[in-house]
């Protein structure tokens, strides 16, 4: 789950790290107002997306006057913008962040994630502040320094420390900096974040160390603990299919191509993409109905598959286990019974009963293409379009 | 005898009262797993399904002597009953369950370094199928009859895509010693090395399809182990060619950030270290056909 | 550090234990007004004061209505309670702490210690609530079950559930039981506790499980960074000459003997009472002036032990290391300059420059008995009894 | 070659430009041993005492190569401090300090559990002396004068009674081959055992004092150890036989809290164990002769 900046702000404020002056508005009168309240001559309207890169694509925005402050968030709010992240339909701003300007000195980068291969949390920072990470691992690599937090122990100030003064950050602002490095660190193991970012980190011209954007990622999974955390999530910035997906425990992903699948089990959804791929389409979604799927699941999934009107053929492909052939070809049947679905249908069931299975589709009146194998599925889906 | 599991491997089931468990519970009783029992805290003394129920995982253990549990318990209480399982001195532990928190896992690794590696236990999941030794034991949720027992060992991140490749090799009569399923997790209990190692040494298995997906470091691992340690020929697959990056695909552990992780960088790398590649998910059957035909 | 019982029970409170309703009052008013305001027709009046055993002692009384409250409070406040813990000059009870009754259908054990030998933290625990755990050791071994909780990650639930089963405990009670021995576990890891004790723990008739008597102590080095626990430190349940000592850094322990000591290091401080002892003799106290024995703390010192009016002897023993025994000799001769002492004094000084050290002492106008060696020194001061 | 530190170990100071740091830097310097810097974070690049300083222990062992280090830092600090030489590579850690909390000393040793038996860094104390090899390296804050080179192995709890022995011994022309202070606090980074081990197999000791005190379970380990496994003789001393029951002695850790743990009850133990008992401190010298003139 991703949050906005600004929430992603309050929360690594709460935990000792430093933060311009803001406040979050709705409407440009707001905004005005906002700026006069934070005081300054300097201002920068900042739209709330879920996405970086907001800058290039025009969301950011420095002002010189609470005037302009009301015009360019006027200018932004309900605007989509698209950035290299958000994919050609881009985000809408429902949110801006107003912000006093920083003097800025140096900017940094500070990233934290889990690093699979030691199955620690490892913080990620660099002296090249202000470029993405993965632009920095390519053009400045020498850079980057790491280092492994013990989870047993959490992290320390050593760790901090050896950062801090990596990034040749001056002595006398080694421990506000370890202070802050300290704060990401404890507010990432102590609520489920899977990212924190703050980039740039920055040194001001006052010798402050501040936050200036950040960005926090969350552990669905871990959601259930985290009531306060969950609460930030703002479906306006999800795909609204996946936010249908999702609330209706599938897996869903939108994606650019024509044919529309439902499958059960993320490895054999990848492999029935790739299938289609080999054969010469192109998968118009991810959608893993879970390994039960049950006739439920697979209404849902139909319901969902017709929503996306790029869809010119549907795949169903099921390898059925203790969930057995029969029981999943009558759930077909039932959502073609409640869904009208009017482009091709190719379906391959496997597994457990799976000769009653086609029977019972066979049997019933719903008009589709059979496909006994993972590769006569695909060749089938494709020409089929 | 096969890896990790045996014929007379001696089962608990953790959540056994649960719809969840008494379902699989049965369903491995039928396929012959020696099931002894089970815990559910506050029901111990009762019998389920003709086995008694205890009320802590140390109580089975000294009362039935089990060596192997598989979780049926909702996510939030998996860890904690992993924990219980190692500190009970459980030496297999099967986590079926999907949706355990990242921070929850490293926590259970962070335990079980208490532990030597001997004494360690073998976790293996979480969100995973589980384990079968085809015609001995099964400890886990998949359709035990697609099986066929012979001498190949299977790895799998997915469950489905493992029952595929099964399947596949069923239809052109080769047999599976072993099929572990990993899961699908960031962080899994047991890794494709950890469980690869175990094959090279199982006098049951001749060959090992290793059957893997875009994220992480894991796959890439045990190709260099195969590459430095092993004499058995590995087949390999990796899902999710078209998979767009910084996407999850279904399982938590299938993104990719980072170089190496997409499937074709996995590919390149493991035909270096002498894995042989199945070129689609349909033919992963057929792979294991050739180069067991070539042995 | 110790604290009172109705402290124990607030910061057990906090973390999720169930006590019984009560508060601390200082008069018999105040009492009879808290009874009223607990309500119910039962309440126990108990004497704070660092200390198990008190109900022995006479310091725990049960009323039956506000007014016996009032008297109760009335006859223990400002008393001196001896218990078999407070040695025979007992404590003094300065607050009252008024509790409603509750009806006790069983009494457990539930104590959380360090253990030296695992280096982790041990639950303790026992049916057999109400007697010390020493006793419980001896008489009833095999009722105690134990758990060590791995710091890497905490107390598990699991290992609670495992302590209340064992306990014997209902089913349906499991949850709340595991949640106390959680809470006081939480307790002892994050409040840097040496020592927790629920004892008795009790299910009552109405099936709730509470905190009915509370003991625990905190890790000294740790209070710097516990402020909201330092500040239940109340003084005037603590050894005067104790105190005194410990505000000064000085290490001393109030014994029985009457041969007084001032020796450098917690070692060979235990070391020179046993030769006290082997010699006939009795020490009053452990002093340990710490291993580098600075003049100032040599004042201090001897401040100290002519504050205890059963000193009829004072051994010196310094082992000079780094700091040299002229400079400790030094601080002797001032300190003897400051302070009458009206004893005979042994004083023997070994290590680095031991000949200039004697030298100075025999120059100066002090009166005193020479020693060399530890076991002379021993035999002097009990000769000079 | 003497057991944990040697003539050449390279040696930094943890909190070197402090005043406590800089008197002992000075001591050790003055003793001989290879002293060769420092680290005093923000004072990265200065000189103090002619030796370099560095912002962190990892740039001093990278520039200096040095494997032991030595902590004069405030109790608060301490545990961070005796974490980062580990995580550096230092292989020797002496923490003179006194007054680590004990929930600090507990997350050092779990911390140190990442590390493998043989990469794990020795960490001596915390509230302890230090280490001295005679007339080769000093680690600590004794008076080197009173230790005479030798063949005799010494472990203390205390400061001042291993210098009362190392002067006895002196006076009876007995040599040290290294004296190691364990400290007196409840948890230590080194017991007993850890280093009478380390003595065992040293070819430079013939015979091991140790000298222990009430409180805790560490001298009956190292006594069955040496029951078990030792070839050298084992001479002990055991102070505290007027100690009050549940009163801590100074030392934190020197508190009788369970059978076992006090002086008579240790002493009986140790003699089962086979350790000659020195029947009283000051004739710890003496009993050491005894033994070695019956070798």
């Amino acid at each position: 789950m991703d949050i906005h900046e600004y929430q992603a702000k309050e929360i690594l404020s709460s935990f000792g790290v430093t933060i311009p002056r803001g406040g979050i508005v709705y409407s440009p009168e707001n905004a005005e107002n906002k700026a006069r309240e934070i005081g300054g001559s300097k201002w920068v309207v900042k739209a709330q997306i879920h996405s970086g890169a907001r800058g290039k694509a025009g969301g950011i925005i420095v002002c010189n006057s609470p005037l302009e402050v009301a015009q360019a968030t006027d200018k932004l709010l309900g605007k989509k913008l698209v950035t290299n992240q958000t994919g050609p339909e881009g985000k809408i701003v429902n949110r801006i962040y107003i912000e006093e300007a920083t003097d800025i000195e140096k900017e940094l980068y500070l990233g934290l994630v889990f690093d699979r291969s030691s199955e620690s949390i490892m913080v990620v920072a660099s002296t090249e502040g202000g470029m993405s990470v993965e632009e920095i691992a390519k053009e400045k690599p020498e850079t980057i320094i790491r280092s492994k937090i013990e989870v047993a122990v959490g992290i320390q100030s050593f760790q901090a420390r050896e950062l801090a003064f990596g990034l040749g950050i001056d002595s006398d602002l080694i421990a506000r900096a370890s202070d802050t490095i300290i704060g990401c660190a404890k507010a990432f193991s102590e609520l489920d974040a899977t990212m924190v970012e703050v980039n740039p980190l920055v040194i001001s011209k006052q010798k402050q160390i501040l936050a200036l954007d950040c960005k926090m990622s969350f552990d669905n999974n871990a959601m259930f603990r985290r009531n306060k955390v969950s609460e930030l999530r703002d479906k306006s910035q999800e795909d609204e299919k996946e936010v249908y997906a999702s609330d209706r425990g599938l897996n869903y992903v939108s994606l650019e191509g024509n044919i529309g699948n439902i499958i059960n089990g993320a490895g054999l959804a990848m492999a029935s993409m790739d299938m289609i791929k080999l054969a010469g389409g192109e998968p118009a979604n991810f959608l893993d109905v879970g390994g039960g799927a049950t006739p439920e699941k697979i209404v849902k999934a139909f319901r969902l598959i017709t929503m996306d009107k790029k869809v010119k053929v549907i795949l169903v492909n099921i390898f059925a286990g203790i969930n057995r052939c029969d029981w999943v070809a009558e759930g077909i049947v039932q959502a073609l019974e409640k869904i009208e679905v009017k482009v091709p249908l190719v379906i391959r069931l496997a597994g457990t009963n799976v000769e009653k299975g086609n029977k019972i589709l066979k049997d019933s009146k719903i008009n589709y293409i059979e496909a006994s194998t993972l590769e006569e599925a695909a060749n089938k889906a494709v020409a089929a379009l | 005898m096969s890896v990790i599991i045996h014929k007379d491997t001696k089962i608990i089931i953790q959540g056994f009262t649960g719809k969840m468990g008494t379902f699989h519970a049965e369903e491995m009783i039928k396929y012959g797993s020696n099931i002894v029992g089970g815990v559910t805290p506050g029901k111990g003394g009762q019998k389920h399904l003709n086995k008694p129920v205890f009320n802590t995982v140390k109580d089975a253990v000294k009362n039935t002597g089990a060596t192997a549990s598989i979780l049926f318990v909702p996510p939030a209480f998996a860890a904690d009953s992993a924990m219980e399982a190692a500190d009970a001195g459980i030496k297999t532990c099967v986590a079926i369950v999907d949706g355990i928190p990242s921070h929850d896992m490293i926590r259970i690794k962070r335990y079980m370094r208490r532990y030597s590696k001997t004494e360690k236990m073998t976790l293996v999941g979480p969100n995973c199928a589980g384990i079968i030794s085809p015609g001995k034991s099964m400890l886990g949720i998949m359709p035990g009859h697609i099986y066929k027992e012979g001498r190949v060992g299977i790895i799998s991140r997915s469950g489905t895509l493992g029952y595929e490749a099964a399947q596949q090799m069923k239809n052109l009569d080769i047999g599976i010693s072993t099929s572990v399923g990993i899961g699908g997790d960031p962080i899994n209990g047991s890794s494709f090395r950890d469980i690869i190692e175990k094959f090279e040494v199982d006098d049951e298995t001749d060959a090992v399809l290793m059957i893997g997906e875009i994220g992480g470091p894991q796959e890439v691992a045990a190709g260099e182990f195969a590459k430095e340690n092993m004499k058995k020929p590995v087949i390999g697959y990796i899902a999710g060619l078209t998979a767009p990056k910084g996407r999850v695909m279904g399982h938590a552990g299938a993104i990719v950030s980072a170089y190496g992780e997409s499937a074709i960088e996995k590919v390149e790398i493991l035909k270096d270290c002498g894995v042989t590649i199945s070129k689609n998910p349909s033919v992963m059957g057929d792979t294991v056909k050739s180069v067991l035909e070539k042995m």
